[in-house]
């Protein structure tokens, strides 16, 4: 009896081992889902010269679970899409790890020695948070680890702190002023109120619109709201007959068309003014305004073929996802021109982030970054929403 | 003073949806006293099936049948949905705890909601979901007092709300079921004794507060448009709440509760500042139980020594 | 005096009785042999072994992530530590715990760090942080005069709540004597750049330093709980958990005693929180919310309420688990072994288990015939498995193109299957779980493998309610009666 | 062995003493201008009907109640209104109707919780183990074999460390009397101490409170249904109906007074009529 409860358990574990090898195998054929093959990356990264197919794995941070998922979803199968792209035109074998951040500091901060500890990974994506980014800094600049948010727009970011730290969008300093700016001239609006969402993103962007709306001499008045507000009929009850323009700070855009429509609903003449967290399908009432840092991509002729496969794969997207594409395709150059200098280590790859010169990206421009980590020559669109919720470009 | 009517309003509408969440929890507390945590979830799963019944029927504008009956349809989806989500989840985590500590439960409820979150997120993707209601209603209808408007989604919450709490309230009181509920709320083994199956009645307490949770989703849908895969987290907790506030256990008090909690935020919001409204909600709810420990229409504990 | 209480004594029914728990809980096989060998060690081997593996961790091929974790673990032990006085034995249940650990991390960033240009030595800034957290947690504990049970549980979730709506909202206070609006907290951006420990001239700057900071720290919790625990103040807490109106017949002061717990278990939590703050060098309010709360109660429930080994297993499993979840191929590992230990523990017959595993392999090539004859479009082998397995693996799990769809639905089936199958008897359930096994892989390959940090959190939950189901008093827990 | 009636002690301090002490519950009065005194080892029984005030009179010199009316003195000096655990500490230990142990703590653990009043040592002390943790930890333990000893050896050996769920039901009764010892109280209440308990026990329990006076000198305060047991231990009884005292004086007197009789069967024989 013991004999065979002894086979029988030596059996089931053999069987348990065969199949989670093989279900693990399958996964890392998988370049987009999978977690690295460490072993094709070290043998890249020691033998460059004999191996010249190159790869290594690239860390996503983002809240790909939590309230914020259907952020952090969005910018992880952008990721894929371009990890997918790059390799299948440089037959390379890139693959990419997910890193699930919930868009909590504490969490990051954790995961970012989970990234570190692992030598495969050679840049990160990422985190999305300008918080996140403020509690990964320290680690990464420790290993020397590049890293490229799409979503953190915290000006303080690039102050010399985080000498590892780049980003394909502009922060908040070039958006509250040209926002500001097209409020008090093209709009001409003589009052304006600002809705803040108590996040880092609409923190940020408030103060700044503010600031520059102040200086331009349009009065302004800052309502703060918590992130999970779920009704926004009465803030809109508070925002006077004489309010031109109401500049809203939200991440998701859903809640911008909540305003939108509550105040199409209560009949005042204040419009809907969207930062760039706004910039979605989702935000569709017509005669809005919605600021992004791009043009719109579909609009762009080599983001037309980007953005379609995207939708054919994953479906609707917003904005924070494409500049994901961008910054994972920033991090895959500079893997390659370091692969081909033979230097496609964590250092290597880092130094080529600084050479980062995408010509033409998806996000309608050239990127590079400034000493800082700042992308280069940044700047600001201007859309208005027509009457089918299609966004025209007006600046 | 139009401008507090327009805010009382405001306050009374978002109310009517926490009320009809806190019949959920407050009909479950009353028959099992204990706090299903994972209710917040089954709304969540209401509002989800109400838009893809939405989405199946045409979306919201080209529907293919008149827009009263489609949302009629999703009314029953999303209660029927919920009722036996509800079910499923009492069967599968509640039942095996009943006896168990205090504490076991309320384990396996967030459990239980962690898992339907990333199903949902799963199943549904993590894309937000818009009901976009002014797409197949007129939101500038309905009436005008001066410069107060209600809309006819607004007057559906809350007719709605207030049809449903009567109907609960006659179901406790007047039906047998509901006498088996009061039974079991007593003491299950007396309820036992005297020819009561509790199990099936604590199956129909679920599926009924169940089915609240999935009506006040599509409410919720209707009203407010985005829908997500954690909007129960929050929903819940002001239900929870709105129960707490007016007594819970008790169905007036949960309704209580509940417009007061969405008139105390209306007014915090439009008087002082939007960010502290949850602050002195809480601070408010704190105070009341501080002076009325089971909340306003609560009944006091029978401490017997 | 005729009859002594010895003489009527009577048969040993009461006796046979009254060791039935005893016994029942004793247990037989393998798992009760080795636990029984186990607590016959000296009780110092018995804390010594788990401790010296622990201290070893850094100089045996680690790393900083493990560091982290195990960083991470000691701040949990100390707050299930701390939370055990409060809610395991003096039986408060206080759901606003979390914001005494916040409290603590923003008090320390406070005092150092740029916010206020206040850089207080270490050692002043953690006393302030522990002695202010405790007088924080004092307060708090003023409602559990008049609240109880539920009550109390709600009114303390409500404090937690609105200490995050307060930092995050703090960071433009207008004081009636200054000009501008002032910044205490840093909104939504939190607190960076805080100044790391530095005691004595030593500075707390490496992730190893932590961790052996922790050990004794928690070492030191822990000696302290084992010795309260039986002690004059541990019983009288104990006590008052159980039936505070009959403890306050018994010369102890319930009140005072409450408000002790909620002092103590907040100044534990305020310590933590500090270091928490050091470590991180920055303190951000997102941290503070529910989940934590969450993971915290399900580690002290989880690991069984008031056992001290209980809460260390619990914090444990509740860190490094869900860790462990995030590869891919360590949940692959941790699904299989859970299934099929599952389903032997399940079976409970040497018999069965091969018919059942056998079928379960035989409705796998079945399955892939019937969606070959129907004509779903599939993945190749080649495009999706690899390894020595392959083409056996490729005809044993259909991989159809459509992944998402066809995995969505496979996991509805699942879910369904399984909520419907404990409706039936025993019998029909052994019948039918060669199919949901084969359902479980098949849904696990083909949709989970997808999404690993969706699949992560899934787990975790399911895991929830099944060790709660299986074991409602915990781990490490005794079998309780409630009296309400 | 019974000890001669309390009249004829010449100890001029009672024990325990209730002065015209009334209590109200919103309309209904549960113990109307209720006067007696207990003597220093006396063992006073107090019976009446269901719903007499007898629990209420418990709570209302234990300090769960302050009363309305009138004033509680224990050896001379008022506990009115004074909080239960200060009450305990200074001498009144009680049982309760419905046990209420400390169910999942041992034998030992219960009774020495109850210990907490008698004993100092602080968090530090036990932390550190000082010298007066120590003592105090020895002390304890012998006390507890102590308070268990009187009850022969059914609480004691491998049952110390049970916890008290297990117990049987007259055993949990004999463990709360353990237990109320322990508090170090001179003044004990016992809330029908034999109540659920077969006729042996019941002979036995008996015997035990009378042993509680005989060889520990408490003074006893006991309400009871059972008249064997009231008959059996009562220096003196007193019979309560709606709060008010209808008799009082020796078993004999007491349960032959016409009031008592009419109020135990009085008015079921009048509804009968």
């Amino acid at each position: 009896m013991k004999k065979r409860l002894a086979l029988g358990m030596g059996g089931l574990a053999a069987f348990a081992m065969v199949a989670s090898g093989c279900a693990g195998g399958s996964t890392s054929t998988e370049s987009s889902a999978a977690a690295a093959s460490a072993p094709a990356a070290s043998a890249a990264a020691s033998a460059p010269a004999e191996a010249p197919v190159c790869g290594g794995s690239i860390a996503v941070m983002a809240p790909l679970t939590g309230g914020a998922a259907s952020i952090g979803q969005e910018q992880l199968n952008f990721a894929k899409l371009a990890v997918d792209d790059f390799n299948a035109a440089n037959s390379s074998t890139y693959a990419l790890v997910e890193s699930d951040t919930q868009l909590d500091a504490g969490q990051a901060s954790t995961q970012s020695t989970s990234i570190v500890s692992d030598s495969a990974i050679i840049g990160v994506v990422g985190p999305a948070g300008s918080q996140e980014v403020s509690a990964v800094g320290p680690a990464f600049s420790e290993a020397g680890l590049g890293f490229v948010s799409a979503s953190a727009t915290n000006p303080d970011l690039t102050n010399g702190d985080n000498p590892t730290f780049f980003r394909v969008v502009p922060t908040d300093a070039v958006q509250g002023p040209t926002d500001a700016e097209f409020i008090a001239g093209t709009i001409g609006a003589k009052k304006v109120v600002v809705i803040e969402e108590k996040t880092d993103y609409g923190t940020g962007i408030a103060k700044s619109v503010a600031d520059a709306l102040t200086a331009a001499g349009v009065a302004n008045e800052v309502i703060a709201v918590p992130e999970d507000k779920k009704s926004y009929d009465d803030v809109v009850s508070k925002v006077g007959d004489d309010v031109d323009v109401v500049f809203v700070t939200f991440q998701v855009a859903a809640k911008s068309e909540q305003v939108a429509q509550s105040l199409v609903k209560s009949g005042k003449k204040a419009v809907v003014f969207g930062s760039d967290g706004s910039f979605s399908g989702d935000f569709k009432t017509g005669g809005s305004y919605v600021s992004a840092f791009a043009p719109d991509i579909k609009g762009i002729p080599a983001a037309a073929d980007v953005a379609q496969r995207f939708s054919d794969a994953y479906g609707e997207f917003g904005t924070f996802g494409p500049p994901v594409y961008v910054a994972t395709q920033s991090i895959l150059q500079a893997a390659q021109r370091a692969c081909a200098a033979g230097a496609s280590d964590r250092a290597g790859v880092l130094a080529e982030l600084k050479n980062t010169n995408i010509a033409g990206s998806i996000l309608g421009g050239d990127i590079a970054f400034d000493a800082m980590g700042d992308v280069n020559g940044a700047k600001f669109y201007i859309f208005k929403l027509d009457e089918s919720g299609a966004p025209q470009l007006v600046q | 003073m139009e401008y507090f009517g327009e805010q009382l309003v405001n306050g009374v509408v978002m109310g009517g949806v926490y009320a009809l969440i806190a019949l959920g929890y407050t009909l479950i507390y009353g028959v099992l006293q204990f706090l299903n945590l994972a209710h917040g979830e089954l709304y969540m799963m209401g509002a989800f099936f109400g838009f893809f019944t939405m989405t199946a029927l045409g979306g919201p504008s080209a529907s293919a049948v008149p827009v009263a009956v489609m949302i009629g349809i999703m009314f029953i989806v999303a209660m029927g949905g919920g009722a036996l989500l509800g079910v499923a989840v009492e069967r599968f985590a509640y039942r095996p705890l009943r006896n168990s500590s205090r504490l076991a439960p309320l384990i396996s409820a967030l459990g239980v909601s962690l898992f339907l979150q990333n199903a949902a997120l799963l199943l549904f993707g993590a894309r937000v979901r818009l009901y976009d209601t002014g797409q197949f209603i007129d939101l500038r209808s309905g009436i005008s007092i001066g410069r107060i408007r209600i809309d006819p989604t607004e007057m559906m919450v809350v007719i709605g709300a207030l049809l449903l709490m009567a109907g609960l309230w006659l179901m406790v009181n007047r039906t047998r079921l509901g006498r088996a509920m009061r039974a079991v709320a007593v003491d299950q083994d007396a309820a036992v004794m005297n020819g009561i199956d509790v199990d099936r009645t604590v199956v129909w307490t679920f599926a009924i507060a169940s089915g609240l949770a999935g009506a006040a989703g599509v409410m919720s849908g209707l009203l407010l448009y985005p829908v997500d895969q954690y909007m129960g987290v929050f929903a819940g907790l002001k239900g929870f709440s709105a129960a707490v506030l007016g007594g819970i256990g008790s169905i007036p008090g949960a309704m209580l509760g509940g417009f007061l909690l969405g008139i105390t935020e209306a007014l915090v919001t439009g008087y002082l500042n939007p960010t502290y409204a949850d602050f002195i909600a809480f601070l408010i709810l704190i105070l009341v139980l501080l002076i009325r420990p089971r909340g306003i229409l609560g009944r006091p504990a029978i401490a017997k020594v | 005096m005729s009859t002594t209480p010895e003489d009527s004594r009577g048969i040993g029914t009461d006796e046979w009785v009254a060791q039935h728990g005893e016994r029942a809980q004793r247990g037989t096989g393998l798992y009760a042999r080795i636990g029984e060998a186990w607590m016959g060690l000296p009780s110092l081997v018995r804390w010594g072994i788990p401790l010296l593996l622990v201290v070893l961790v850094p100089f045996a091929g680690s790393n900083d992530y493990i560091l982290r974790i195990g960083i991470n673990l000691g701040l949990f032990l100390l707050l299930a530590l701390g939370l055990n006085l409060v809610v395991g034995y003096s039986g408060l249940l206080d759901l606003g715990f979390i914001a005494f650990y916040g409290f603590g991390a923003y008090a320390y960033a406070a005092l150092a760090s740029e916010q206020f240009g206040l850089h207080l030595p270490s050692l002043l800034a953690i006393v302030i942080v522990v002695v202010t957290t405790a007088a924080f947690g004092f307060t708090l504990g003023l409602p559990s005069r008049r609240l109880t049970g539920d009550y109390l549980a709600i009114a303390t979730l409500f404090f937690g709540q609105m200490f995050v709506v307060l930092m995050v909202s703090s960071d433009a206070v207008q004081f009636p004597w200054m000009d501008e609006p002032m910044d205490l907290t840093g909104g939504a951006n939190g607190i960076s750049n805080v100044d790391q420990l530095s005691v004595l001239g030593f500075t707390f700057d490496s992730n190893l330093s932590y961790y052996l900071l922790l050990i004794v720290l928690v070492v030191l919790a822990t000696v302290a709980t084992k010795r309260i625990h039986f002690s004059r103040h541990g019983l009288a807490w104990r006590s008052l958990g159980e039936d505070s109106l009959a403890a306050q017949h018994m010369t102890i002061p319930t009140v005072r005693l409450k408000l002790l717990a909620f002092t103590l278990g907040a100044g534990i939590a305020g310590l933590a929180g500090a270091i928490f703050a050091s470590v991180q060098q920055g303190v951000y309010p997102s941290t503070f919310e529910l989940p934590l709360l969450i993971t915290i109660y399900a580690a002290i429930i989880l690991g069984g309420l008031g056992s001290i080994p209980g809460v260390l297993l619990g914090a444990a499993i509740m860190t490094i688990l869900p860790e462990l979840l995030r590869f891919p191929e360590y949940s692959n590992w941790l699904f299989l072994v859970v299934l099929i230990l599952g389903t032997i523990m399940y079976l409970k017959s040497w018999k069965l288990v091969p018919a059942v595993f056998a079928g379960m392999i035989a409705i796998g090539f079945i399955a892939n015939v019937i969606f070959l004859a129907i004509g779903v479009p599939y993945l190749t082998t080649a495009e999706w498995a690899k390894g020595p397995l392959a083409p056996v693996l490729g005809s044993w799990i259909f991989m159809p193109e459509e992944r998402v769809l066809i995995g969505n639905i496979a996991f509805v089936a699942l879910v369904v299957a399984v909520a419907w199958m404990s409706l039936l008897t025993r019998r029909t359930t052994i019948i039918l779980l060669p199919f949901v096994l084969w359902l479980a892989i098949f849904t696990w390959e083909v949709r989970l493998m997808l999404e690993p940090s969706i699949t992560r959190q899934l787990l975790v939950g399911a895991l929830l309610v099944v060790l709660m189901a299986t074991r409602p008093q915990g781990i490490f827990g005794k079998p309780r009666v409630e009296v309400l | 062995m019974m000890s001669g009636s309390p009249e004829s002690e010449s100890n001029p301090t009672p024990a325990l003493e209730l002065i015209d002490i009334t209590k109200r519950f919103g309309g209904l009065t549960s113990l109307d201008a209720l006067s007696l005194a207990v003597a220093p080892s006396e063992i006073l029984s107090v019976i009446g009907p269901n719903g007499a005030g007898k629990t209420t009179f418990f709570n209302v010199i234990t300090g769960v109640y302050t009363p309305d009316e009138g004033d509680v003195l224990l050896f001379g000096e008022s506990i009115r209104g004074v909080d239960p655990h200060k009450v305990a500490r200074r001498g009144v230990a009680r049982t309760f109707q419905n046990v209420r142990l400390f169910q999942n703590l041992t034998v030992r653990e219960n009774i020495t919780a109850a210990m907490y009043g008698r004993t100092n040592a602080s968090l530090f002390d036990i932390v550190f183990r000082t010298p007066r943790a120590r003592r105090e930890e020895r002390e304890n333990e012998e006390r507890v074999l102590d308070a268990l000893s009187f009850f022969g050896t059914r609480l004691q050996g491998y049952r110390l460390d049970q916890p008290a769920y297990s117990l049987s039901y007259a055993n949990r009764r004999r463990l709360e009397v353990a237990r109320a010892m322990a508090t170090g109280a001179s003044v004990l209440l016992l809330d029908e101490p034999a109540a659920g308990m077969n006729p042996k026990e019941t002979q036995e329990i008996t015997e035990i409170i009378g042993r509680l006076r005989d060889e520990r000198s408490y003074t006893i305060v006991v309400i009871e249904h059972d008249m064997h047991v009231v008959e059996g231990v009562s220096d003196r009884v007193i019979a309560l109906d709606h709060g008010v005292k209808i008799a009082e004086g020796s078993f004999e007197d007491v349960a032959t007074h016409p009031a008592v009789i009419e109020a135990y069967l009085g008015r079921g024989s009048a509804a009968r009529k």
